[in-house]
């Protein structure tokens, strides 16, 4: 089986793959790329927990083939701090007990930063609904949501 | 002589009081003179049991002391989660 | 034993809300969960699992399949041939490898190692199992009837008596006094009938593994699990090797709650490992999660209770009948134990019965077997109050446990927590919130015992004064941080200081699986022993540098000082000075602990819940949530808080949507997270947790187990809303729209 | 598996047409769901989106033309769109979570032929259409005709769907879709209905449709004539709320019960109904 040459933009940084037809773009980020924070909990589009930015979009990266990346601009939790500077969402969620086991923190972390970056004063229903396609078992949630609504205040203060 | 509660199922195979007396000092001397009295509860006894004393829960520790006054209670072997 | 003893104390550490170790690699993606380490050429392994709920293995032919491109291993049965020594271990064998017979849709049949996901899938299509399709049951109830399909023969207990299927394995009878009598007493009997459907953990990280394994049967593994020294003695006792030539690491663990408290895959892993010689890496589908890991039980449970007027419970008899899958578990005596546990009871029968059907094998779920059983024991508490116009918390009150309350299990109570989380609740604002058109209030308590067990923490002194501990129960709740806060404590020094790691089962001894409740506690009294090892020791370096007496040094904030006047004079020495000197003083320090710590205290909590129901349609929406619970002494409060908060939201999810359904073949209709509904961020409110700090006497800083007994009391809380506010009483989980709109209806 | 990048119409007709057991990828939400369980192993995956239009939302005859590679967030963002169809819209924005908006498609959604999907019913009520090019070029089917069983379209082979159009909305109309599920975000439907209500100036209903989903093989088309000459009033949705009951053919399934289904399908009806009403009755144009 001939494997697919894809040319891609990865946390910024341009990157390239061989990967068969079939293979999703988890698979090759976790598989190949080495970058593992992205976890597959489902492979359905269920829990959220590969959630990754495709040109600025929030997906689940099980539900992407990794030959649909060609020419994309992907962002994964690998990509989210600034050197050894964390954004603050991920500092608040450290401070603020926003997790436990922490297995669905990357892509709850993935798309509460899309939600800050377009809705910097989010209600909490916003909050709610949006990460519904992010599952976590551990917090019941409560932990996660204020943790996200502290951040947008601190960001909406800070800015 | 300490005081066993045994748990209703067993004192039905033990077909005895729900309450027995054994001579015991600790919990591995308990468990054997409870073999010893009550044949039947072997089987039971082999898969494992909990013992309350004095209200601590204690599965394996052979020589936790019971006193005669001790307050000592069977129960299945318990398991969490 | 002094030293077990909870003594009064002003915490420096414990009691603050610090960060947690893991907290950076866990925001950054960085950490290592079960699935995400591999090995060099490394291969992946996948299981052929049977589409049938009961079978015959009439054979297996893995000839095509070996012969495929990268196809490295294939394995069934037949390569399992160690009999493993204790009959617990063959029927987990019997469960990750199915053996004459396949005894649940999913149950593994085979296994393939291959150098690509694709090879490996391929493999598994080109196995041939010849399958004689058998009768199957999976309903408790049927599965207790005589003519049942049975599973298998000569495992039913002496317990139970006469005129059952042998899928009937055990009856545990617990009480005490006479219900007859009891009853007869009673102005008020209301006797009810109930069922609750499995349910599933649901930790969003599936089992994995990766396992290397040579022919000098050594071994190496690296897995999620709750307990890896379990997960090594396990798979020696199947393999037949010497547990000490397996090493196991635990990785970063992405949920448990009980379900990662057994083996499911890393056996299969580390014989494809050993029959390809290469490291094999194996993850579940959510699918295979489904399917083949441990659920709960579903249960069927009838409870009577009778009343005086005033509210006094004169009787109570409960039967708790639990399958729990294709092999024995306990359950149904949990059941029967925990149900009435809240209540002062003069007159008792409990009695719990373990059945086998053609599901998998039932794992631990937080308080395994207790929730089912207070939903059914709290619904009537409910009932009987309402129906002698009694509020319900006082009726509770009426009847709590106390200080002295013989048990429903048998055991006189210690100082218990109960009254004081009935109390707080009963204060509590939300107990008295006004409430709206369709919506109803319900309360309900829950009970689990917490355990210890065998647990064993090494303190060492590093020469610049830090502080290494590790300790070997995978950190499922924030435990590493709480060890460091406990050591720091101890020993006087900043929390900073104290880096705690769980250990590989080479480089500490054994442990028991972090279960029960028992880490912050057990682990905790242990990590305190460890410094106080230590202290005990750097005391004595401390007497040897000024040549005292070590008798006449005393450890104050973190240095050695002198006892008295007597003792002579000398400025104290801290921990970083007596750690600079230590090759001077006699060597490294280390502090350690190893024991059976068993005896821990029981714990009760109280929950409040709000509902609206929607007449229309039978939705339910949760509009408020607060739980009361007994943590002894919280080390740490956000955690705490975080697993009253879990529990509680799981509780939900068993409460209102979750429930394994099977269909008329007895295959698994909804093996996923799509209709496997766990709450989502958007169906739930806030949770308020309310942590009462009362002391348990057998813990040096009064630490209590808080993981378990969050999930018991909130299927019968939201309940006991949910038919407050549809008016009729529910008594079937999970309360689903259909359910709920259906007995609307018939109302 | 082969993945296919077609850049026209023309391609893709060409590689489906030569190769029956390829599929075409939208979204992929459902797609790769079933690619990945092992319940399809297609020889290859079209990618449409690479082709010059389908990711394209345009106006055409005062109506509104849908790429078949457009998402349902893309949707849910377009002002023009939404105020316009604002029911096809939600029901487009309801399936699945955040993520899978970014990715799912109506057309892919049509495709599936799921009888539960969400963007149908009000795309239907709407009597949109839906452009299929093919071998002998390009056609234009109701959308009401694309499925047929479940699991099951009436497109032929090699044929694709690349776009939806919905008609110029008359003046005073609007529409409104809701759904029933158990929890509140990223369940399947277990009955969704759609309302499409066109009013008089005096705020009276001169035509309205309604179509319902989860309740039978395929989406059902159902009369809603009880609302016409009415201004929406109790008698009128509680009549409409009749026939949405009676029409719903549903089964007993690990969703929901038939006796469920059909109460809640009228309970939906009368909801949607009012929603749309409230909808037409403010909207401008």
């Amino acid at each position: 089986m001939s494997r697919i040459h894809v040319t891609t933009t990865v946390n910024g940084d341009a990157v390239d793959y061989l990967c068969e037809a079939d293979d999703t773009l988890l698979d090759v980020l976790r598989d190949q790329l080495d970058l593992t924070g992205s976890k597959e909990g489902c492979a359905s589009g269920d829990c959220g927990a590969c959630t990754v930015e495709l040109d600025g979009r929030l997906v689940c990266s099980c539900l992407v083939l990794g030959a649909e990346a060609e020419g994309r601009t992907v962002e994964t939790i690998e990509g989210m701090a600034n050197g050894d500077v964390l954004h603050p969402l991920q500092k608040n969620f450290i401070e603020k007990a926003a997790l436990q086991c922490g297995v669905c923190t990357p892509g709850i972390l993935v798309a509460a930063k899309n939600l800050l970056d377009h809705t910097p004063d989010p209600s909490e229903e916003e909050v709610r609904y949006w990460l519904a396609g992010n599952l976590c078992r551990c917090t019941g949630y409560d932990k996660i949501i204020r943790a996200v609504l502290d951040t947008a205040a601190e960001m909406r203060g800070a800015a | 002589m300490v005081a066993v509660t045994l748990w209703g199922s067993l004192a039905e195979l033990a077909e005895g009081p729900r309450e027995v007396e054994v001579e015991a000092t600790n919990l591995r001397e308990l468990l054997a003179a409870l073999e010893a009295a009550y044949p039947a509860l072997g089987p039971q006894l082999a898969r494992g049991v909990s013992v309350s004393i004095d209200g601590k829960i204690y599965n394996d520790s052979w020589f936790q002391p019971i006193h005669e006054a001790s307050e000592v209670v069977l129960l299945n072997r318990l398991e969490g989660g | 034993m002094a030293k077990d003893e909870f003594e009064k104390r002003e915490f420096k550490v414990v009691g603050t809300r610090v960060a947690r170790p893991d907290g950076l690699d866990k925001v950054t993606g960085r950490a290592r969960y079960g699935a995400d380490m591999s090995a060099p050429g490394m291969l992946v392994g996948y299981c052929l699992r049977s589409p049938h709920a009961h079978a015959r293995i009439k054979s297996i032919d893995t000839s095509e399949a070996e012969a495929m491109a990268g196809v490295k291993a294939v394995i069934t049965r037949a390569d399992f041939t160690n009999v493993p020594a204790s009959d617990g271990t063959r029927d987990i064998l019997d469960n990750v490898m199915a053996n004459d017979k396949a005894l649940y849709d999913g149950h593994t049949v085979a296994a393939v190692a291959a150098t690509s996901r694709s090879a490996a899938k391929a493999a598994l299509k080109a196995i041939k199992v010849d399958y004689e399709v058998l009768p199957h049951v999976t309903d408790v109830d049927a599965a207790m009837l005589p003519g049942a399909p049975e599973l298998h023969q000569g495992r039913q207990q002496e317990s139970v008596p006469e005129g059952f299927s042998q899928n009937v394995l055990a009856r545990s009878q617990y009480g005490h006094g006479d219900v007859d009598a009891g009853f007869a007493q009673a102005d008020v009997i209301i006797e009810r009938s109930f069922k609750t459907a499995a349910t599933h953990q649901g930790y969003i990280e599936p089992h994995a593994c990766l396992a290397t394994m040579g022919n000098d049967n050594q071994g190496d593994l690296f897995c999620c699990t709750q307990g890896h020294y379990m997960v090594r003695n396990t798979c020696a006792d199947i393999l037949g090797m010497e547990s000490g030539r397996l090493r196991v690491t635990a990785s970063e663990i992405g949920g448990g709650f009980g379900g990662k408290t057994t083996v499911f895959l890393e056996p299969v892993a580390l014989m494809l490992s050993k029959k390809s010689g290469k490291p094999v890496k194996m993850t579940m589908s959510r699918d295979e999660v489904m399917r083949a890991s441990g659920p709960t039980a579903s249960t069927s449970i009838d409870i009577k209770i009778g009343t005086t007027r005033d509210g006094v419970i004169t009787a109570a008899t409960g039967e708790f009948r639990y399958q729990s899958g294709c092999f024995y578990a306990m359950n149904g005596a949990l059941g029967a134990m925990c149900g009435f546990a809240p209540y002062d009871l003069e007159n008792l029968k409990s009695v719990g019965w373990e059945v086998t059907t053609n599901r998998p094998k039932a794992a631990a779920y937080r308080a395994p077997g207790a929730p089912m059983a207070a939903f059914a024991v709290e619904s009537v508490v409910d009932e009987v109050a309402k129906e002698i116009g009694m509020d319900p918390i006082d009726f509770r009150l009426k009847n709590a446990a106390d200080e002295g309350t013989k048990s429903a299990y048998g055991p006189t109570y210690p100082a218990i927590g109960l009254r004081a989380t009935l109390e707080a609740a009963k204060a509590h604002p939300h107990w008295s919130a006004p409430l709206g058109k369709n919506q109803g209030r319900g309360v309900g308590c829950g009970f689990w015992f917490n355990f210890g067990g065998d647990t064993c923490v090494s303190l060492m002194l590093n020469p610049d004064g830090t502080v290494s501990l590790s300790e070997g129960n995978p950190d499922i709740g924030g435990s590493r941080a709480s060890m460091s806060m406990m050591a720091a404590e101890e020993l006087g020094v900043p929390y900073e200081n104290v880096r705690t790691i769980v250990a590989d089962t080479a480089s500490l001894g054994q442990n028991e699986v972090t279960d029960g409740s028992r880490v912050t506690f057990a682990v905790g009294l242990a990590t305190i022993k460890a410094a106080r090892h230590a202290i005990e020791i750097m005391k004595a370096r401390a007497a040897a540098t000024w040549g005292i007496d070590a008798e006449a040094v005393e450890w104050v904030d973190g240095a050695a000082q002198p006892a008295g006047p007597n003792a002579g004079k000398f400025p104290p020495l801290t921990v970083k000075e007596i750690a600079a000197t230590m090759s001077n003083t006699g060597g490294p320090i280390a502090g350690h602990f190893e024991a059976n710590a068993e005896g821990a205290g029981v714990s009760f909590g109280t929950h409040i819940c709000d509902t609206e129901v929607d007449p229309e349609t039978g939705a339910v929406k949760i509009l408020r949530y607060t739980v009361f619970q007994d943590a002894g002494k919280a080390v740490h409060p956000d955690y705490v808080e975080g697993q009253l908060q879990g529990g509680a939201v799981q509780g939900i999810g068993w409460a209102l949507n979750e429930e394994y359904i099977y269909g008329e073949d007895g295959t698994l209709q909804n093996a996923g997270y799509l209709d496997y509904r766990i709450p989502v961020a958007s169906d739930l409110p806030m949770i308020e947790p309310v942590i009462l700090e009362i002391p348990n006497p057998g813990h040096p800083y009064g630490v209590r187990g808080v993981g378990e007994t969050g999930i018991v009391p909130p299927l019968a809380t939201i309940a006991n809303a949910v038919s407050r506010a549809a008016g009729v009483r529910m008594t079937s989980l999970p309360m689903s729209p259909p359910k709920v709109l259906a007995a609307i209806k018939a109302n | 598996m082969k993945f296919e990048t077609p850049h026209s119409v023309d391609d893709a007709v060409a590689i489906l047409r030569a190769d029956p057991e390829a599929r075409v990828l939208a979204g992929g939400t459902d797609l790769l769901v079933r690619l990945r369980a092992g319940h399809i192993s297609p020889s290859a995956v079209v990618d449409i989106k690479r082709i010059p239009g389908m990711r394209d939302i345009s106006q055409e005859d005062g109506g509104w033309r849908i790429g078949a590679g457009v998402s349902c967030a893309e949707m849910g963002e377009h002002a023009g769109l939404k105020a316009a169809y604002p029911g096809v819209v939600e029901g487009a924005e309801l399936i699945g979570s955040t993520q899978v908006q970014g990715r799912c498609t109506m057309a892919g959604n049509l495709c599936n032929a799921g009888p539960a999907g969400d963007s149908v019913p009000a795309m239907v009520a709407a009597q949109a259409t839906a452009r299929v090019a093919g071998p002998n070029g390009t056609r234009d089917v109701a959308v009401f005709d694309i499925p047929t069983a479940p699991g099951q379209t009436s497109l032929a082979e090699g044929e694709f769907i690349t776009s939806i159009f919905l008609p110029a909305p008359p003046a005073h109309s609007s529409d409104a879709y809701l759904r029933f599920i158990p929890r509140t975000e990223m369940d399947i439907a277990v009955v969704g209905c759609a309302v499409n209500l066109t009013l008089d100036a005096a705020g009276t209903v001169t035509s309205a449709s309604m179509s319902l989903g989860a309740v039978g093989p395929k989406v059902k088309q159902v009369d809603a004539s009880a609302l016409v000459g009415t201004i929406c009033d109790d008698a009128a949705v509680e009549a409409l709320a009749a026939a949405a009951t009676a029409a719903a053919t549903p089964i007993d399934d690990k969703r929901g019960t038939i006796a469920f289904r059909k109460d809640v399908s009228g309970v939906l009806a009368k909801r949607a109904a009012r929603i749309a009403y409230i909808r037409a009755k403010g909207a401008s144009s």
